[in-house]
């Protein structure tokens, strides 16, 4: 097992990255599989897999509690790799990184720890027409029960972020919460910008990384933002973990979420004392391999350097919109901005009138996994005027050869749908 | 392709093309029913008349795939004019054919008398759905149809 | 890989058993490994590894939302492995069945959601004298936001529950909370009579499983329980995975808990509608390969027999506290009722007046891994008037030379202390 | 046994079997502060007088390991009768002594200013406990008693 090199400049050797992970060398269909949903979950490189092996094969025990030789390796391997995602994302402190299960238990932690404490009838929230229902439905919740206000900031009709009114938004909001890639559109947000405004408004910010954490190099103290949720599986990490991420003072100023072992300091009949942060929001055993995992994760991202990965994806979703509207012009619509400055890899596809479900059922028979549906962003599909999308979504292990087979399926299908008698 | 004709069937296709009984309906008379089908954003609303105890008019609208449009299509023509008794033997014996691997987590065996009771009904065109079983997770569109008619008649008749 | 055969009746194969566990053959500070804190974390059979494995190499992909194949093969095999689980627990459905991060969260679903719901001023629960945090803190949080009192059942002097006055506490309760299994005394309780009693009152019960569920066999429709509370990592399964069971028409009526992806069947601007059990309870990603491992987990148990296992447990515990007091005598103390039938292989220990901090930090010098401190239960530890305790606790793949080599690291941890000049 | 030589030195166990200044004080005039350590259940209960800057009186209740006890116990001598900057300067370079692996999360780099403040200050007996950092589960135990003294110094002096 050895690392990536990092090669900041040179491209991606993706023939060599393709190689990591195990599950792009099996066939589907008697095809060789083309896996083009990494953003619904991404493949898992090597590594990752063999540090999950390791640790259950060589120091699995709990953690924080046990003073023998292979709890205390369990333990400093959890603390190291929360150290390790504290520099990966540009945080000043291991203590504001809190492992949760996904990036949905994140937010909802926020929701209900923050968003309880400091949010009554009156107040108000401001979230974006892009999110997905992790970043909705927590704050519906919250504004059943509290009479809470939701504002939607809107969108431009390429599928950004339409600013003009925003500081009107603003405009007695406590917690502006957004995207800060789309998961739908490929959209990037412009994420300091934002965070800015919202200061400048009396109101935090948390932004939803699920998107952008696993395909930009990310930064939370540029970012200037208050708190930020991911999650692990989209980033070559396991299932079964995400983190928030907080300000401290913030997070030190907060009730506990969950209650239970690890989060506290003192236990009596009368009433408990939490524990310091981060533990004070990871209550009960933590899911460890799983936080070594990620660890790993962020190892393999790190040598190959994230400058290295967006610019492949932005060479690569370049690729793809011009290579796929060149050859099916009218019969395809992808959604969201069409300038790479303002996008990931991530490509929401109509294909004339074949129904986005039929239409990952026709490519899967090609071995290409796509995703057909809302994406969890019911409400971004309204908007758009439609049920579901097929969406690709690239990674860096996906190449040119990736497109032009989604491309060639792409008309295959068309065929199959227009050949059958009607 | 290999393998899509077993899902694609003509018939099915053609009811995709020209979807049968097609609309809404003005509701009282008619009662409404919606369903979703979580996995791909497919919605459906079936409207339904109930006189009677008799199924004397019913529409669909809502958008969906091929199969879930397709089948919602073929069932009205199924239950369209027949008793609310007739119309859930009919639901039955189509969930017992798409039962292969189960819509619901209800155990893992089969009810037996469920399936005699199905198979004294004939589903006519609707057993060109019976391929969808080999593609498990397209059951569920095959049968939201079903399930909304079925959660229908439940709240027309209640 | 094979799975081990079942033999009901035949003693179990402790050599062969051990054989699967990767983790038991490593060598810590010079002596093969001895683990003796399976209460805390049980070690994971090579099926699980493996299975794990499988996953990330085979069939990784998001569940329930993927047309191709192997997001279909991702998600049967995450519902084979409901299903599996579904039985090994005697649940009549599936949709019982709801995935959390662990037990604790699978508490905390219930104080959210139930106790939030159903709970205001002047209504009471009951928990006992022996719970552990997980089972406290969240009573605690919901107590001081509610006013809800919190009643405590006492224990005998031995640590069983002293049910003297049990209807009297059940009186004008609304929820009985307690443990199958004590993680500190080992005690058993009597789950059924207290589920009966719980009942009679006009009382909802919540049994936390813990440590029962990967000792004994469980059967929730037996226990005539309401809602039962489990967690992956003690059984053989994989970290960040727990189990909340409950009574279909109770979870029906609960509103959710975390909102997001998954739990819902459709969501607007306005609000949304909450999906079927068991989704209506998992939002967003699941723990999809630690959903998948324990189900194989359960398969290995299963493939033991429970019978066996709890057989098993039965002799070495009495092994061990026989040949332990016998030899140790006054300088030893173990916690807890002394009748194996009223217990499990849980064994908390003070010698003579070594801190058992000290005395585990001894014991790993012979790569002896017992756990020391207070368990997660303050209030228990308090009771007893000791601040911590030594656990050493024993599973399937203990054997008899595990205690002897436990009671002579005693012995010369002894000597240790009371040769070293005072 | 090898190795734990390292760690319980003669000096550590005899502040364990004797320790120094133990008891309450009066409070007021003395200040009492807590800790606890989660791991392994100690708790400790440091009572400090400050009188004019000074610390007059010091004493320490509480229960835990040989670690926990012997280290409180020396503490209490190390900075019984000195000023509360005095005190701070010690506490200081136990802390740099037991940072090797971090008794807390503050990133994974030292800060030397701190270290050279700390070696300014000669720790005396409390060297015994330089071999806490090879057992790093242990440095909570250690550094248990400091933390709260640091705590009991600023509330005192607030
Ligand atoms: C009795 C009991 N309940 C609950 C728990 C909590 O389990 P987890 O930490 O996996 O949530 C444990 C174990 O730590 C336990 O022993
Ligand atoms: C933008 C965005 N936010 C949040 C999530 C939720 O992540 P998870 O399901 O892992 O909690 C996702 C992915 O599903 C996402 O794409």
């Amino acid at each position: 097992m050895t690392l990536p090199v990092d090669s900041t400049d040179a491209p991606l050797d993706t023939a060599a990255i393709k190689a990591d992970f195990p599950l792009l060398n099996r066939q589907v269909n008697d095809h060789q599989i083309v896996y083009l949903d990494s953003a619904a979950t991404s493949q898992k490189p090597r590594l990752v897999i063999d540090t999950l092996d390791r640790y259950y094969e060589e120091i699995n025990a709990n953690v924080h509690r046990g003073a023998y030789h292979i709890a205390e390796l369990a333990t400093s391997a959890t603390e190291d790799a929360r150290a390790r995602i504290q520099r990966f994302i540009g945080a000043p402190s291991a203590s504001e990184v809190i492992f949760t299960k996904n990036a949905t238990e994140a937010i909802n932690l926020i929701a209900y720890s923050w968003g309880r404490a400091n949010l009554n009838e009156g107040d108000a929230i401001l979230i974006t027409a892009l999110e997905h229902h992790a970043n909705i439905v927590p704050w519906q919740q919250l504004a059943s029960e509290r009479g809470v206000e939701i504002r939607w900031l809107p969108l431009t009709d390429d599928g950004r972020l339409d600013l003009t009114d925003l500081d009107q938004m603003l405009d007695g909001v406590s917690l502006f919460a957004f995207s800060a890639a789309s998961n739908v559109l490929g959209t990037l947000t412009p994420v300091r910008q934002l965070a800015d405004a919202a200061h400048e408004a009396g109101a935090l910010c948390l932004v939803d990384a699920s998107q952008a954490l696993p395909h930009l190099p990310t930064d939370v103290t540029a970012w200037d933002c208050d708190f930020m949720a991911f999650t692990g599986h989209k980033m070559c990490g396991p299932t079964g973990i995400g983190v928030l991420w907080g300000r401290a003072e913030l997070l030190d100023a907060m009730p506990p979420f969950l209650g239970g072992g690890e989060m506290i300091l003192n236990v009596t009949r009368e009433g408990f004392i939490p524990n310091e942060l981060p533990w004070k929001f990871e209550a009960g055993t933590p899911p460890i391999a799983e936080i070594i995992g990620l660890g790993a994760a962020v190892s393999y991202l790190e040598a190959i350097g994230m400058e290295t990965v967006r610019a492949h994806e932005i060479a690569l979703t370049d690729y793809a919109l011009r290579t796929l509207n060149e050859r099916h012009g009218d019969d395809l619509v992808i959604h969201g901005p069409t300038d790479t400055d303002d996008r990931g890899g991530v490509l929401s596809i109509c294909y004339r009138d074949i129904h986005p479900h039929d239409l990952s059922q026709v490519l899967d028979q090609r071995g290409i996994c796509v995703r057909a549906g809302h994406h969890c962003a019911k409400p971004l599909m309204k908007l758009l005027g439609v049920g579901a999308t097929a969406r690709a979504s690239v990674y860096i292990y996906n190449d040119e050869s990736d497109v032009d087979l989604l491309s060639d399926a792409l008309a295959e299908a068309g065929e199959f749908f227009s050949h059958q008698p009607a | 392709m290999a393998g899509l004709e077993d899902l694609y069937r003509e018939i099915i296709l053609d009811h995709y093309r020209n979807p049968r009984n097609r609309g809404e309906l003005e509701t009282p008379p008619a009662h409404m029913a919606e369903g979703f089908n979580p996995l791909c954003g497919d919605e459906i609303q079936v409207f339904l008349h109930v006189d009677a105890d008799k199924i004397c008019d019913m529409s669909i609208s809502g958008q969906g795939c091929s199969i879930s449009q397709s089948s919602a299509s073929m069932m009205t023509t199924a239950v369209l004019g027949k008793t609310v008794d007739e119309a859930r033997q009919v639901i039955r014996a189509f969930k017992v054919m798409m039962s292969i691997h189960g819509d619901d987590l209800d155990g893992s065996e089969h009810d037996h008398s469920d399936e005699s009771v199905g198979s004294d009904v004939s589903l006519g065109d609707l057993e060109a759905l019976r391929g969808v079983v080999k593609f498990p997770v397209r059951i569920k569109c095959a049968t939201l149809a079903w399930n909304t008619l079925d959660q229908g008649l439940s709240e027309a008749t209640a």
